[in-house]
């Protein structure tokens, strides 16, 4: 099992939740984070000063799969989230050694 | 120079005891009063102006809390709240004796200081009955209260300079000291019955030097004696609510209202004339803000019109009762527009006025009191003297007399803020040890986080 | 015991068709108006005091508000907007007529209750006259709209106690009851023209017993009936924002001056002791529960500025018109610091009174209406009967009727509170199930979270 | 049709300059001034009745502000401030005088249209003297500053409408353009001395045509023209602070006194009636929108508490100096369920009136221009002509007449609304480019972004 | 060494981080995200329009612990976030491959 | 590759973000996180009542590198997080198995 960690633009959310929805992934966790890489923040002028904003607001999108949907999974949520400028952000695969569901104790493939 | 008879501090605590026992000095204030001297529309404006401006102050806190970092947003509006608290009291016991009472300190026909006959508002002095020359119409507590609320929200302005870094204990005897010391001697001279900056001619209606140059001023020093905060201006320190700073600027020019139409002490023309030329000020100082970041800075920020606004409204506070619309309009685009630059110059200065007091106040009161001597009016308010109007009505000496105001003031809040802050620093120390500037100040110095 | 006329529910109804159809109760107002009476002063400070306090209840939902938790926050708001909503419904209809309306119910010269004759502002008897004895410069109406508004603020200090788990309904019906019944009487007992309390000499300016004390201890109640919160005392409810409850602290010193001032029924004398007794003891709570943070939990809080101000402020309530500037310190010191006090020991009592209305408005307000029995002063208000000054003046008899009127509120708020509160819970519910307490009120409740 | 002399734009730019020069207009404004013709009381009131009026604009900001997502929460803001900037610019350079000067295009007797010889307050005429028939007892000049607060808000009032997706600078030249070629015009048939809807007897106490319905339906219009957001309707636009709103929603309420008690322009009996049946309209609008989300969407919320309150306002401006309470009180009620559905249906029409600006101004508006003619009652304010009384005091003609502005006004409004919005969208553009309205408004159009 | 990513309801964290004290697990760390899963959202209507609100707010846990105490540590986070409703959340867990103290240096077991 | 969870003191991220630019580490993921460890949280009285408010506000900065620049990236780490207190936060090495550069479909390093 893997777990994809898709950091995205946040107004691409609804549209790689969907698309995901629609490969059949039903299950995801997202959190507000914020980014910086090539895309090296932006410039704000405050009172006068040029500072350079570093960090941006992301999304972080963290869907546990299983590994036979890795690339299916890869290959929507790249097409959904692309704008095309730099700070699309990335996608980061890690395994899971073990996914347990709370409400009923199933464990593994099931539990997804 | 000659020195009056100076009650002197023992004799306050004197007072105080009567006072107290006494339930307060109230003997007597209903007697002999010309009940008919009231006049209820006057005291109904004031005693709402009253109120305006004490709205001012927990406005500002908004203003300034919403401008800070998330750490430290407490620790701001504290400031402000404890002036509430503080300077309420200073007042009542000394303040206003000192602001308003007869000269104690006299140069010829100049008072320099008031004395101490009214300390805890000495008895029927302070009671109902209208003041001939300061409140002809309303009880003369009202114009002490009044008086109140301006001697609170200016050391709570300076408060924008040492932002993020002051310690609060320091900051509670700062204030009470200097509001003695530079507040209550400035507003003598500017307002007091035979005050030394009045008898010259300058004109100051609702406090361009007393409020505005003296914390302005005081914040300019204060930011540079407490130095930086760290990181500046290397790390950028973004505002953490700009919603608060609107709501902050919103109550700020609704309170002004109080500040500048009040100050027409009752509810007449001259009252009128203030409020008008006052908003007018204000909306043409947010847009003069508005397009000066839009040219310099290619966007116009919701900040820039804020603060614009606000020094509309500062400029527009010495003049309000002595000038048109269209000269408000003229006043407020100017200061919008220079202040909007000294923001930015002080900051390239590497000064970190952190929440810009002296930016906007100390430029912005300057700029008002200059312009008072430019476009004051006889034709508005008989209070001008016919032969001190503004320079457009052809008449230089008003404008001088303002200069002079703005020169001895400035002088002198300097030199004794100077004092106060060297002593503090020695003893109490300003600032907050580097380890709590970065944990904040509203854990380390009030155990509490904003929000959770 | 003699039993007046009492127009009786169904007459209420009779009534309401007949007002409608009327479009209001408002023929003839304006004949026969002794057009002079009105002094246009004292109606404007009154419409605007009646502003003022009607800003106050949504200033108490942004203090509270801001004390909760997140998931809560919109279910403390709905208090207060529905307070606002029910009690003027039912104030109109039924209210001011209970409280202020010709007794019905009266033992010898002492009025238990108003009667119905002025149900739904029966006709030209609430309209554009004054009224000889409440309202002699300013049109009836006016004072019971000014009226309406205490009559909606007090419910709502209630709902602090309960937060974070009352069920919305109950709430609704519970506040409607209690306006009737408790309310409106005491209201009735101290403010109206023969009123029990009012006849016995006690002293209440603007509202410590009929206000703070009812709300106050009718909280203390509900807090125990309606249990602890679930994981009190174990896990800490922290504010969610303690800015919102600054800006609600800010609004609700500005419009207690409507509050207290008003108190005065017009813009004269009486109302500027009141207002600079108000602020004097609102600054003097602040820093008195400041500085007990500082010494018993060694850090300053903004919470406890705050709500010190309240204290303070509830604490000058019945004295405000009576005190001195200096009295006012001294009140407002006293209130802080013993409501500081009071809401440590309510928590470690293990009672739930979870934003302190008990601590803040009972206590308070009972320190208010005792002291008031110890600084009232005939020199500052001539309504002060001269045999009945505070005990400073060596005057013992407004001191017991004071301590006499404490104990009849108490007694009366929490008995016919309880008997409300008992058969509430048995039928409808005080509480909603745990469940939707842990998932919080504002989803379950109102089906909205605050922020998103 | 006969056009009187028009000054005409060139004239404008000359006024300018004798202005300025003159420091504004203001000579011999002292002169021959029947002095005691002004009332304190009354100047005391409409001063702070302005002032109360200011206060609503940023309270607009909080409201609307904490219904946008967080990306767009500033862009608001600026809408409300920048029209407090432009609009009282445009309003004392020209808006005034085309709304309340003397004819310059008049039918028979009724007007259409003011002149320039107001513009930049054109001297003496607007100085400190009472105008017979604006403000026989406050200076002419307190009466336009105060009528300036009404031209201020009403195109805020629009913002709701494009929120999150409108291009700020269109949005400063049209609300200019919009406030002189439909504010000003409908104003002035309303309002002023020989206005047409006027002089037909239709009646509008305090802006229901001229504020909310003009506002309203000009909102509906832009809503479609600029098209709905991306991602309406699937996507659901949760407001991001709830507590903004009801911040925004309490200090409207509070200002909305002003706003009606104001409308009285002076503080005697009429100014109570309003001050009265405001109140009342407010509470029972919030009750009934509570209770029809209680019944149609089985839980209260606060979002429709606040709406309601809203909605019941807005319906009892045209009433409230005309009305009783109980009249209020259904005038609100009504207003409050119609617009609770309004809003809803618009919804579901596939309408994307962002914050329902038409929902509840423009249907609010209309039902309380309608409900005026059924509830009116010369008893109550003698300026409703003996023959001219609400349906339920067996009169139709003041019926008809209201019925009649209604139309004239939605006529009129959308007409010229629709040549301004056509002509700024080929022309500069309504909508910011897809990707900045993705990103959204606050970091593009403003580069700030609200929270950090 | 593993690390435990436990998705619970918001309300559960007190009992879950009490109920994991308990049996000597003396470190967490605590965000704030939103998930959807078999749980889809909740409807809210808003302005008579019916919206399906799919995120929910959930509190992520992150716990790294030695492998010895995974599966007491999984066994008292299911009893004790567990409501019984759906929406109860999932566990995953997640190797570890090394730890560091950043105050004092130590490495791998020590450093938890 | 490796993801580095460095979870330290808000008020070192500055400091923490430049040394990592310094050595060519040029993109990181930074999230508000609560969390508690040895360092109980800290006594705060409220309404008269001690409380123990575990859960003191740190950052996690996620930073995915590759694995001959872990040890380096470790101790600058260390070095600019470091107070010297307690609380000072940890460094959870995990692996990664694959990473995508959304807006450009690179894959691996070089999406990096
Ligand atoms: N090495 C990294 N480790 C963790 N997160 C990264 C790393 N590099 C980039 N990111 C995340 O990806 C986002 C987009 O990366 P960036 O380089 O700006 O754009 P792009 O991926 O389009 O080149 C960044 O804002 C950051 O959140
Ligand atoms: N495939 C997944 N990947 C990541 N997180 C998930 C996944 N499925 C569910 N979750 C998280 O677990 C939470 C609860 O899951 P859900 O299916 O709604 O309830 P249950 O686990 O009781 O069936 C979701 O809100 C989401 O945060
Ligand atoms: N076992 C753990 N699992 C996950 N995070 C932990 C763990 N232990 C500590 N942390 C995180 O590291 C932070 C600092 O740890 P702590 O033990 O308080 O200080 P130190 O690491 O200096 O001993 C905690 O606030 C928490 O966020």
């Amino acid at each position: 099992m893997k777990l994809l960690k898709c950091i995205i633009q946040p107004h691409k959310l609804e549209q790689v939740k969907d698309a995901l929805n629609n490969i059949g992934i039903k299950g995801m966790t997202v959190t507000e984070v914020k980014g910086y890489g090539r895309q090296r923040g932006h410039k704000e002028i405050y009172r006068g000063l040029e500072y350079n904003i570093f960090f941006l607001p992301k999304i972080e999108i963290e869907v546990a799969i299983e590994d036979d949907l890795v690339d299916e999974a890869v290959k929507v949520v790249m097409e959904n989230a692309r704008t095309g400028h730099i700070g699309d952000g990335k996608i980061f695969v890690m395994d899971v050694y073990n996914v347990y569901r709370i409400r009923t104790g199933e464990e593994g493939a099931d539990a997804l | 120079m000659r020195v009056k008879s100076f009650a002197g501090w023992p004799g306050l605590l004197l007072a105080a005891v009567a006072m107290l026992t006494l339930g307060g000095c109230s003997k007597g204030q209903v007697e002999h009063l010309p009940p008919d001297a009231i006049n209820t529309g006057d005291t109904a404006f004031m005693l709402i102006c009253a109120a305006l401006v004490m709205l001012m102050t927990p406005a500002l806190g908004l203003f300034y809390g919403g401008l800070v970092r998330t750490k430290n947003v407490l620790s701001v509006l504290m400031h402000c709240f404890a002036a509430m608290g503080v300077i309420t009291v200073v007042w009542v016991l000394a303040g206003y004796s000192l602001a308003f009472s007869p000269s104690s300190i006299q140069v010829g026909e100049y008072s320099l200081l008031g004395g101490l006959h009214w300390a805890f508002l000495g008895g029927r002095n302070i009671g109902m009955d209208p003041h001939p020359v300061y409140s002809a119409t309303i009880p003369h507590r009202l114009f002490m209260i009044y008086q109140a609320m301006f001697a609170i929200i200016t050391p709570a302005l300076i408060a924008g300079a040492f932002a993020e870094r002051m310690k609060f204990k320091t900051y509670l005897v700062f204030i009470a000291i200097w509001s003695l010391l530079v507040y209550s001697p400035v507003c003598h001279w500017v307002w007091s019955e035979n005050g030394w900056l009045k008898k010259i001619g300058s004109l100051d209606f609702a406090g361009g030097t007393v409020v505005h140059m003296t914390s302005g001023f005081t914040a300019l020093l204060v930011a540079i004696m407490i130095k930086p905060r760290r990181g500046f201006p290397r790390e950028a320190f973004i505002p953490h609510n700009l919603v608060f700073t609107f709501i902050g600027a919103g109550l700020l020019w609704f309170g002004w209202f109080g500040f500048n139409a009040g100050s027409a002490i009752g509810s007449g023309k001259v009252a009128v004339v203030a409020f008008v030329s006052t908003h007018c000020a204000a909306a043409a100082g947010a847009m003069a803000w508005i397009f000066y970041d839009w040219i310099v800075r290619d966007k116009p920020t919701l900040l820039g019109a804020a603060s614009g606004a606000v020094a509309g409204l500062v400029a527009i506070t010495p003049a309000a009762g002595f000038v048109s619309p269209t000269s408000g309009i003229i006043i407020g685009a100017v200061s919008g527009i220079v202040c909007a630059w000294a923001v930015g110059y002080r900051a390239r200065k590497g000064i970190d006025d952190a929440l810009d007091a002296f930016g906007v106040h100390g430029v912005g009161g300057t700029i008002g009191a200059l312009l008072t001597g430019v476009f004051a009016s006889t034709y508005l308010n008989s209070a001008v003297p016919g032969d001190a109007q503004g320079l457009i009505h052809g008449n230089g000496g008003l404008f001088l007399a303002q200069i002079y105001a703005i020169l001895i003031t400035i002088a002198y809040t300097i030199t004794v803020s100077w004092v106060i802050l060297k002593v503090l620093d020695l003893t109490m120390g300003l600032r907050v040890p580097d380890e709590e500037e970065q944990m904040g100040l509203d854990l380390t110095q009030h155990g509490e986080a904003a929000y959770s």
